[in-house]
């Protein structure tokens, strides 16, 4: 049986410390109003304690000032939890432009992570500290959710689109991978570690790893051998328009709608290819639903990304 | 318990008949409307005559215009929470492309 | 008025006739009521044995006792059947079913035979579950996410579903049943401003029930199609959207949450106005925050998809009208503290368990703020927190305003007395236990243990060992509670037409247990709800 | 009013708002698809027979007029009425379902159903012919439309149902002047059923409709 006994996980994160001190200020504010109500009641069931089978309690019905009291204050307090929280939510939710990227792709029961650089490795994800991370999510067959609690980051895997979290690390240590969703038979056993090293020793370990090809290069290799290119030309000749500098821009589809080509939108033109057609093009574009894994496709969005330095993305409805 | 004693209102046959000749006009209308194109505004018009021939049949044949106050209430609290369910959803499909980062 | 003693000349809705068929044939509402109990209770043990099968497993890192799948099933079926068989007809198809026709000083309910046709409808769904739990079992979690309900599960998800749906249809009849009955069969002088507050807060239930529930019933459809027939909807191979299920079935969950404490809420300010023998304090805030609570309440379902991939835009949407729905909650809990204020306030049992909802309400409520709250809810959510949470307000605070409410009116419910050394050492236990149970598991959370786990690192062990531990002592509790007040059924004292000394209709004009069409004479209400200062309490 | 058909009416409206929160959901997946998939879905509705679904919409308006004068027939104490107009909405409602029977037997022919282990628009078909593969946000399409106008007519047949019911008691003279309730509630189902066809003809089978005939 272990003998230490945390309260609180490592904190090895850049948000880890103020998700602690919000968690502490709800505390304090939570265990103020419970044990105040708690005593109160107490000190008057005592103190009033019924003396004679008969007594009955004083004639009060009521107070408009306390009942204004007591439903301003816990709304000014909620108010205030509310925007503390909402502020930790966006910096949760908005990667740093200069993040290096990593795929995560879970599937019942196991996370296979790739980096940037090729090498791929299965239930454990190693990466530099002091260096922020996004990590793109997908999913191969259910709900997942990729959490490491030292970091104090959460994001669902859905199956069909992208999700995105990131995180910036500052302890060099081992922490735990879990999958939060409920995914099936061994979805406690979908458990992995993140390995936070410094600098040097992430090169030493990047250089030293099988390089199975960068993402782009993967992405690039499938982009011939299924054929796209012979559709998608550089430039307009072929029979589906240029990828070129396709992601992030805003595509006019043949419904008069417009979009912007983010990795969601890449990832339903190939694997839902008739959801959106692009305007002056026919919907001819097999799908390639059940050809390419999740991991594939996102080897292929980062090499579409690729085609034109990005443009700063925007973003489509899924 | 309520006392009031709403009168008993027999709705004439006549009302019946004229309210079942606007149905399938509009029937017809909504018909027309839908083979010819007018872009942004198919949708609307469709449903404006659908709201249109369903309050028909609320109001008359289904009598709400002589009952209570208190079905009025009931039949328009109905098709206000459907608007919340619809409303709050939306909302969110609608803005999922707002921050630019994928599944925010 | 004096009311004529039990067995004295007339006979009670008890007595009245005899024979199984007279039972389950009954148009009377306290006899479903009673139907009710006991159909509940066995689910209850059904449930609780889950749940003890859980904390078992639980107690060694290792899955060392079951099987992962059979784990996923356990708790599975322990959140089914205590939500959808247990909580959600607790106190309504009861405490309900028994005392609205009686405060609101009506013969029934509006619609007798559909109050009968509830609870059938209660027990098929109820037999489909078993079925369903012995052939297959379901591992679908309680909130059947798709796509694992409809594409990976290998368990009896259809029939679980159709389950929960045709329990889902009962819970809409007995909604319905109460909103007709409030709105026409109040006696006359009953205004709505006269109204005891339990009936304020089942009402405000109903609506949640005929709003809420329609759309789990073909949300669960949706699936039962999707998986069976193949029509693809939430399919996410042909671009359809799992999230569209978490948005459908949280339109009725989250409000549903709130079907399980109103009435729960409801028991409570009936239990501390009698307790302090004092009009409750604030009458008209009390009444109006149950509706708010309701209305409300349909409008913070996005907050369990915190990082569903929803956007974050619709998450603020959510989160701030989730902390505005916790505003009347505090409203409520602070005109209970304040009616206690120069009361005569009694030590008797009810007073315990109404004490020890206070405590454990304000945990589980307050915890529920830490969620709302969007940045913290990011790492906190599918932990053990989480399952804290709702622990303490569903079995702290629904089940201990249940076992208080039950404990109140049982004297007219049974005609009998229990024992209240017993009844107190059991809320005692129960406290304990409880916080036993479910207090670590706040720690384990914010450690980040995941929720549905069968096995788990060694670090967590110590919080789970005390977490079994606690969860010992909270089944014993329960079961010296179902002992002593089986116990009196048979032993316990006849029960005078109004122990407590209290005010309402049920125990100022009907005798104990009451006869089948609850009063001798019509009801004429001349005076408002609680008016202990103003009229002579009939004691005994 | 008197007491007893107040809370019954009242009753059956609560009842019909449960009724319409339960048919939301559905309208929810319509919406959410059809925003999504806007050239999809105009396409895929454009395989429906309009024809059919015009004519379904008139039977219903008939059959709903001929429920009102039913309930007219029994406040104003006429039993030949009561039954004329009853079997008049009951054949009505049959025919309702004919048609559909039709229709869906139709969609059967042209692989136009999405599982039941089919394939969905088999080579050939003219789903097939105008898109390169197998459409997918179409399955979606069909699939809402079969399960839409599925419990629509699963609700007709508890209509005709309840009818029969009512139709056997007005026979046997039970309603009068002053004990009507049961028609009249019966009667607002039956037109809440209607409703919802209203609103189910227009957001199916005329969505593609400006895009020239499917057939
Ligand atoms: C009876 C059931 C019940 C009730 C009443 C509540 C009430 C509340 N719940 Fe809870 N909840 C559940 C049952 C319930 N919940 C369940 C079952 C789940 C998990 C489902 C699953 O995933 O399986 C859940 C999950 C859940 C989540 C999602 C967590 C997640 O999965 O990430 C959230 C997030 O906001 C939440 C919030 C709240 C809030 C704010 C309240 C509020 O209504 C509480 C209001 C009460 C108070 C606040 C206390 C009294 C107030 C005071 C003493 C004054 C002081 C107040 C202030 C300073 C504001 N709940
Ligand atoms: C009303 C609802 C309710 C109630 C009362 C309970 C009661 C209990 N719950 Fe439950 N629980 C849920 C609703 C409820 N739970 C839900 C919705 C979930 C989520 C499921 C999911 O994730 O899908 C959950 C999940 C859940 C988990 C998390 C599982 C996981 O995520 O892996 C745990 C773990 O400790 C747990 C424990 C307990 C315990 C110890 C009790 C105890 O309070 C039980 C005590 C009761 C008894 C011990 C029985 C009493 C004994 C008798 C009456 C006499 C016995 C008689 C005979 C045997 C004939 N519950
Ligand atoms: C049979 C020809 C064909 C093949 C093969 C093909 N495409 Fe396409 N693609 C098209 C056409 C035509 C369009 C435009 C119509 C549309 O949006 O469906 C298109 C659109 C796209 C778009 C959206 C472009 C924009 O401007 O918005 C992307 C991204 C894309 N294809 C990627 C791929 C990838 C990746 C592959 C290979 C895995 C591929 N395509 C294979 C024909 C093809
Ligand atoms: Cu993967 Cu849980
Ligand atoms: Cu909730």
């Amino acid at each position: 049986m272990p003998t230490h006994f945390p309260l609180f996980p490592p904190t090895a994160s850049t948000v880890a410390v103020e998700m602690d001190l919000l968690y502490l200020f709800i505390v304090a504010i939570c265990a103020f109003f419970a044990i105040l109500v708690v005593a109160v009641i107490t000190y008057f069931t005592l103190k009033y304690r019924r003396r004679s089978p008969d007594a009955v309690g004083a004639d009060i019905h009521g107070s408009l000032a306390l009942e204004l009291t007591w439903t301003f204050i816990p709304f000014v307090l909620a108010m205030v939890m509310f925007g503390w929280g909402a502020s930790l939510f966006f910096r949760l939710a908005s990667p740093p432009a200069n993040a290096m990227e990593l795929f995560v792709v879970g599937k019942q029961w196991m996370w296979k992570v790739q980096h940037p650089e090729g090498v791929r490795e299965i239930n454990e994800m190693h990466v530099p500290v002091g260096r922020p991370v996004r990590v793109s999510i997908g999913s191969e067959d259910v709900l997942h959710d990729y959490f490491i609690p030292a970091f104090r980051v959460k994001m669902d895997a859905v199956p069909g689109k992208v999700t995105t979290l990131w995180f910036e690390a500052t302890q060099v240590g081992t922490y735990h991978i879990f999958c939060a969703e409920y995914c099936g038979t061994k979805h406690s056993g979908m458990i992995g570690q993140v390995i936070v090293m410094s600098p040097q020793d992430y090169e030493a370990w990047l250089a030293g790893g099988k390089s199975t090809g960068t993402a782009v290069e993967n992405g690039e290799r499938l982009f011939t051998d299924l054929s796209c290119v012979t559709c998608h030309k550089p430039d307009s000749s072929g029979r589906g328009p240029s990828l070129l500098g396709v992601f992030g821009s805003t595509v006019s589809l043949a419904d008069g709608r417009k979009v912007v080509a983010d990795e969601n939108y890449l990832r339903e033109s190939i694997m839902n290819s008739q959801a959106k057609i692009v305007a002056g093009y026919q919907g001819i574009m097999p799908t390639f639903q059940g050809m390419v894994t999740e991991e594939n496709l996102l080897q292929l969005i980062a090499y579409i990304k690729t085609l034109k330095p990005a443009a700063p993305a925007g973003g489509q409805g899924k | 318990m309520s006392n009031s004693h709403t009168p008993h209102i027999i709705t004439p046959a006549s009302t019946y008949v004229m309210v079942f000749g606007g149905l399938i006009v509009l029937t017809i209308l909504t018909y027309l409307a839908a083979i010819n194109d007018f872009g942004a505004l198919n949708t609307p018009i469709a449903l404006g005559i659908a709201v249109l021939k369903a309050s028909l049949v609320v109001l008359f044949f289904m009598g709400v215009r002589y009952n209570t106050p208190l079905t009025k209430v009931v039949v328009v609290a109905g098709f206000f929470w459907l608007l919340i369910m619809f409303g709050l959803t939306m909302g969110d499909y609608v803005s999922r492309s707002w921050l630019g980062v994928p599944g925010r | 008025m004096t009311i004529a003693p039990r067995l004295e000349d007339r006979k009670s809705y008890l007595d009245a006739p005899h024979g199984i068929a007279s039972w389950l044939l009954t148009k009377d509402h306290k006899r479903i009521a009673m139907l009710y109990l006991i159909s509940i209770t066995i689910f209850f043990a059904i449930g609780g044995l889950f749940a003890l099968g859980i904390r078992l497993e639980l107690l060694t890192p290792k899955g060392d006792l079951v099987s992962g799948d059979t784990y996923n099933k356990m708790f599975t079926l322990h959140g089914v059947v205590m939500i959808f068989f247990f909580l959600i007809p607790s106190i309504p198809a009861t405490l309900g079913n028994f005392l609205i026709p009686i405060m609101v000083g009506a013969k029934d309910l509006a619609f007798p035979r559909i109050n009968l046709l509830s609870w059938y409808l209660y027990i098929i769904g109820g037999i489909m579950a078993l079925v369903a739990v012995a052939g297959g079992g379901l591992d679908t979690g309680w909130t059947f996410y798709t796509p694992y309900s409809t594409q990976a599960s290998q368990t009896s998800v259809t029939l679980a579903a159709m389950a929960a749906f045709t329990a889902g249809f009962s819970s809409i009849l007995t909604g319905f049943n109460f909103i007709v009955t409030v709105h026409r069969m109040r006696a006359p002088g009953m205004t709505w401003f006269r109204l005891p507050l339990f009936v304020w807060a089942q009402y405000a239930t109903s609506l949640v029930m005929i709003l809420g529930t329609p759309v789990i019933a073909i949300t669960l459809t949706l699936v039962m199609v999707e998986r069976s027939l193949h029509f693809p909807v939430f399919d996410p191979k042909i671009g359809g959207d799992p999230v569209l299920f978490q948005h459908l079935f949280w339109f009725y969950s989250h409000p549903a949450v709130y079907i399980m404490i109103l009435p729960g809420m409801g028991v409570v300010s009936e239990l501390v106005a009698s307790v302090a023998r004092k009009q409750i304090f604030g009458y008209a805030f009390v009444a109006f925050s149950s509706l708010a609570i309701a209305i409300l309440g349909f409008l913070v379902w996005g907050h369990h998809l915190f990082v569903s991939s929803q956007s974050i835009y619709a998450g603020l949407v959510f989160s701030i009208i989730t902390m505005l729905v916790a505003v009347p909650s505090a409203v409520k809990t602070f005109n209970w503290a304040a009616t206690m204020y120069k009361g005569a306030v009694t030590w008797e049992s009810p007073t315990f368990w109404v004490i020890g909802f206070m405590g454990l309400f304000l945990i589980g409520g307050l915890t529920g703020l830490f969620l709302a709250t969007l940045g913290l809810d990011i790492h906190l959510t599918d932990t053990y927190f989480v399952v804290a949470h709702f622990h303490y307000i569903m079995v702290g605070g629904a089940i201990m305003a249940f076992l208080g409410g039950l404990h109140f009116w049982w004297p007219k419910m049974t005609g009998r007395m229990y024992s209240e050394p017993f009844a107190k050492a059991s809320a005692i236990l129960v406290f304990v236990g409880f916080n036993l149970t479910f207090g670590p598991q706040f720690l384990l959370g914010y450690l980040g243990m995941p929720r549905r786990y069968h096995e788990y690192p060694p670090e967590f062990a110590v919080l789970n060992v005390l977490s079994t531990a606690g969860a010992t002592i909270l089944g014993l509790g329960y079961g010296l509670c179902l002992i002593y007040l089986l116990w009196s059924l048979k032993k316990g004292a006849i029960a005078p037409a109004n122990p407590w000394g209290a005010k309402g209709l049920e125990w100022e004009k009907t005798q104990s247990p009451p006869t089948t069409f609850n009063f001798d004479e019509e009801v004429i209400v001349t005076e408002p709800a609680y008016n202990y200062a103003g009229s002579k309490v009939h004691h005994g | 009013m008197d007491q007893q058909l107040e809370a019954s009416t009242l009753g059956m409206w609560v009842f019909l708002v449960t009724e319409i929160m339960f048919f939301g959901g559905l309208f929810m997946a319509y919406i959410l698809y059809r925003y999504w998939y806007p050239d999809a879905w105009a396409a895929a509705s454009n395989h429906l027979n309009v024809q059919m679904g015009a004519a379904n919409t008139i039977v219903l308006i008939i059959s709903s007029l001929t429920m009102a004068m039913a309930v007219r027939s029994a406040q104003v104490g006429s039993r030949g009425g009561q039954i004329f107009f009853l079997i008049a909405t009951i054949l009505f409602g049959a025919t309702f379902l004919g048609v559909k029977y039709f229709e869906y037997a139709e969609k059967f022919e042209h692989h136009l159903v999405p599982g039941l282990g089919q394939v969905f628009a088999a080579p050939g078909d003219h789903i097939h012919a105008t898109h390169a593969n197998v459409g997918s946000a179409e399955q979606l399409f069909f699939s809402l439309y079969f399960i839409m106008t599925g419990i629509h007519a699963l609700h007709m047949v508890v209509g005709i149902g309840i009818m029969s019911v009512m139709l056997f008691w007005a026979w046997r003279g039970r309603f009068s002047p002053e004990y009507y309730a049961p028609v009249e509630v019966s009667g607002l189902y039956w037109h809440f059923v209607d409703i919802v066809w209203i609103f189910l003809f227009p957001l199916l089978y005329l969505l593609g409709a400006h895009l020239g005939a499917g057939h």
